[in-house]
């Protein structure tokens, strides 16, 4: 296959999966509430210690939208139900463009969620400091791209299981320290104005290691789903 | 930053007694070989039930 | 499989990307706690009442018990901060080893509520037949 | 059992001859790898108890025999689960499979007894059982309930090639965390001391030779064990699915054959 062919592939797949979002809307309408929640029932967990909820606001930022982002990318980045896979595996279909497709989508989606819950976030736990806005678009761009990427992967490994709702979070979540790591310290040191560039650089390698993995085992993986 | 002057810690045992130490040490190897054990046991356990399991002609 | 167009630039970028990390000290910033040279250079830039982690080695000449802690001379080789600790000693605690204490500034001495051991890889034998010799470096 | 019920399990004849072999009750191979590890077990119990005492930790330096070569193993068995999942996806045999989920299975065994003696050890030297700023601890913590995933994933799959295959993806994936768990010492500045022998500069060993003999012992026991509990596993495995494939193929269940083991696993 062609480069260009390959990449058109994964655009499709990309289209598609964005598309069945658009319409059927459950990162936006369910996801993304319930991650609001979250976000603000913890000060109540803590108490409402104001100079402690400044410190842990980016923290709690990013590990809303790695719980609640996971479950959605677990679904989102599944593998395609029935008659729709077969479609795509008789048109011939490359496994690792559809599984980078189905990544790209995910963090799609996971950036509207940070999108939304940053200014939430702002707002309700009030960080000082004025942050360094191209760093922190960096950091999220960078983290949510390895969590589309994590996500997945993991998602195909737990296709048609029974347990899959349990098992998904428990396989993904410790691979998504590093993340979880990066983009919190990492927004931190954004906000009180020093670089981010050591955490940035974690989280590229981080999506490259991904990258390389999932291109090279999609095809074992896919054969178990079919 | 105080004034320095030559302290001490008297009311405190700074090294500790060497009984102490070996609890802990005992506590760790207990611990370490005591799983290995429960784990080997529980084989044998479940080897010794899947023979009685296998139908007698293999 | 013909995904080397993938494969191949996102290899090479990854070596890129590990090897600066690993040597080219990005991990600086990733501190767990701050040398007492460094405690003191940041110390303008902080709110009063700033928690953070100070680490060195407890200095010989100044060391005392208190009713609910110790005080004691945390240093670096170059700068010394008196540390007030309340709480729990652990056992180790002696002269000459090193220690990570939590707390903030109160005046010019770090009020530490946890104080942990910061064990070296040394190991010594006591019947001093090994071979080792103690480096003169700090921790 | 009737000789009709025999037939009805339609195997061929060589592949029953070479599960005959496969899971003779007993292997000298096995038996003997047993008793090798239990006398280094010994000997490394016995250098531990006569080594000297440290100098700062006194009789506490001892954990050193059994955390460190315990994560050394847990490090071994978790490389052994990588190697053999790539050469499974490379070859598609299934006993490649079974060593890896075995080698893994031990591997987290390892882990959690590397995590333990260390949180007592920590205990003892730094005086807290577990420290959050510390990158080795909870490093390792993350790659112990990865790796139990790992298991629960094993479990939760029936179909033995759909199996092997996820698993083995899994124990690639999973194995990255190793260096960083191994390297995050040096990388960061923490609370865990960095290496006194495997450092950047060898030649500048920080342990008393004193040390390193009964270090050498233990870790070549752990070895032995991890080897002995891996064959031991493989074998219970293979076990295991020759029962159920017995009870799956000669249904309607004999008396001898007890209720199918999948219920159990």
């Amino acid at each position: 296959m062609t480069p260009s062919a390959f990449w058109q592939q994964v655009r499709w797949v990309f289209t598609k999966d964005l598309r069945v979002e658009v319409r059927g809307g459950v990162t936006l309408r369910m996801a993304t509430p319930f991650a609001a929640l979250a976000l603000l029932l913890a000060p109540l967990a803590t108490g409402t210690d104001t100079a402690l909820l400044r410190r842990i606001g980016p923290g709690m930022l990013w590990l809303v939208v790695i719980l609640f982002g996971m479950t959605v990318t677990l679904r989102s980045g599944a593998r395609e139900p029935g008659p729709v896979r077969d479609l795509l595996t008789l048109s011939g279909l490359d496994p690792a463009a559809g599984f980078l497709g189905r990544s790209l989508a995910s963090a799609v989606l996971l950036f509207g969620v940070t999108l939304v819950l940053t200014p939430l976030m702002i707002v309700l736990y009030a960080p000082e400091g004025r942050p360094g806005w191209g760093w922190l678009a960096l950091l999220a761009v960078a983290g949510v791209m390895a969590l589309g990427l994590l996500g997945s992967l993991v998602a195909t490994l737990v296709t048609g299981l029974r347990e899959r709702t349990a098992l998904g979070p428990l396989l993904a979540i410790p691979l998504a320290v590093p993340v979880l790591l990066a983009t919190a310290r990492g927004t931190d040191s954004a906000i009180s104005q020093q670089g981010s560039l050591s955490w940035l650089l974690l989280l590229v390698a981080m999506n490259l290691a991904l990258v390389i993995v999932g291109v090279l085992l999609a095809g074992p993986m896919d054969e178990t789903t079919r | 930053m105080a004034a320095r002057a030559p302290g001490c810690f008297a009311d405190r045992p700074l090294v500790s007694e060497a009984g102490m130490a070996g609890s802990w040490v005992l506590f760790g190897y207990l611990v370490a070989y005591g799983a290995l054990a429960i784990y080997a046991g529980h084989q044998a356990y479940r080897l010794r039930r899947a023979r009685r399991r296998l139908p007698p002609e293999i | 499989m013909n995904r080397r167009h993938v494969l191949i630039p996102a290899g090479a970028l990854l070596a890129i990307v590990v090897g600066f990390l690993v040597w080219g000290g990005l991990t600086d910033n990733v501190v767990y706690y701050l040398t007492p040279s460094e405690a003191v250079d940041q110390r303008a830039g902080q709110e009063p009442g700033y928690r953070f982690r100070l680490g060195g080695l407890v200095e010989a000449d100044w060391l005392r018990g208190t009713d609910d802690g110790v005080e004691f001379v945390v240093g670096d080789g170059a700068v010394s901060i008196d540390v007030v600790h309340t709480g729990a000693v652990p056992q180790l605690f002696r002269p000459g080893i090193g220690v990570v204490v939590e707390g903030a500034w109160e005046g010019d001495t770090f009020r530490s509520d946890t104080l942990l051991i910061n064990h070296d890889e040394q190991y010594r034998a006591v019947d001093g037949e090994g071979t080792y010799q103690v480096p003169t470096a700090g921790p | 059992m009737s000789p009709a019920t025999r037939s009805s399990t339609c195997r061929r004849p060589d592949t029953m001859t070479r599960e005959t072999a496969t899971l003779h009750p007993r292997s000298r191979a096995i038996t003997s790898t047993g008793v090798a590890a239990l006398c280094l077990m010994a000997t490394g119990l016995y250098m531990a108890a006569t080594a000297p005492d440290e100098e700062t930790q006194g009789e506490a330096a001892r954990l050193l025999f059994v955390h460190v070569p315990s994560a050394i193993t847990a490090y071994i068995a978790l490389g052994a689960g990588l190697v053999t999942a790539v050469w499974y996806l490379i070859r598609r045999s299934p006993a490649a499979d079974l060593v890896s989920a075995a080698a893994i299975e031990v591997g987290v065994l390892f882990t959690a007894i590397t995590l333990l003696t260390g949180m007592i050890w920590g205990r003892f030297v730094w005086g807290v059982w577990w420290d959050w700023g510390d990158a080795r601890m909870v490093s390792t913590a993350v790659l112990f309930f990865f790796y139990l995933g790992y298991l629960a994933l094993r479990r939760s799959i029936s179909d033995p090639r759909v199996r092997a295959v996820r698993c083995a993806v899994l124990g690639i994936v999973g194995f990255v965390q190793v260096p960083i768990v191994h390297y995050s010492v040096l990388w960061f500045r923490t609370l865990h001391q960095g290496p006194s022998i495997i450092r950047p500069d060898l030649a500048n060993s920080t342990m008393d030779a004193a040390f390193v003999a009964p270090l050498g012992a233990a870790l070549a026991a752990f070895i032995a064990i991890l080897a002995y509990l891996v064959a031991v596993r493989v074998r219970l495995a293979r076990l295991e699915a020759a029962v159920d494939r017995a009870a799956s193929t000669s249904q309607p269940v004999g008396a001898s054959v007890g209720p199918p083991s999948g219920l159990s696993v």
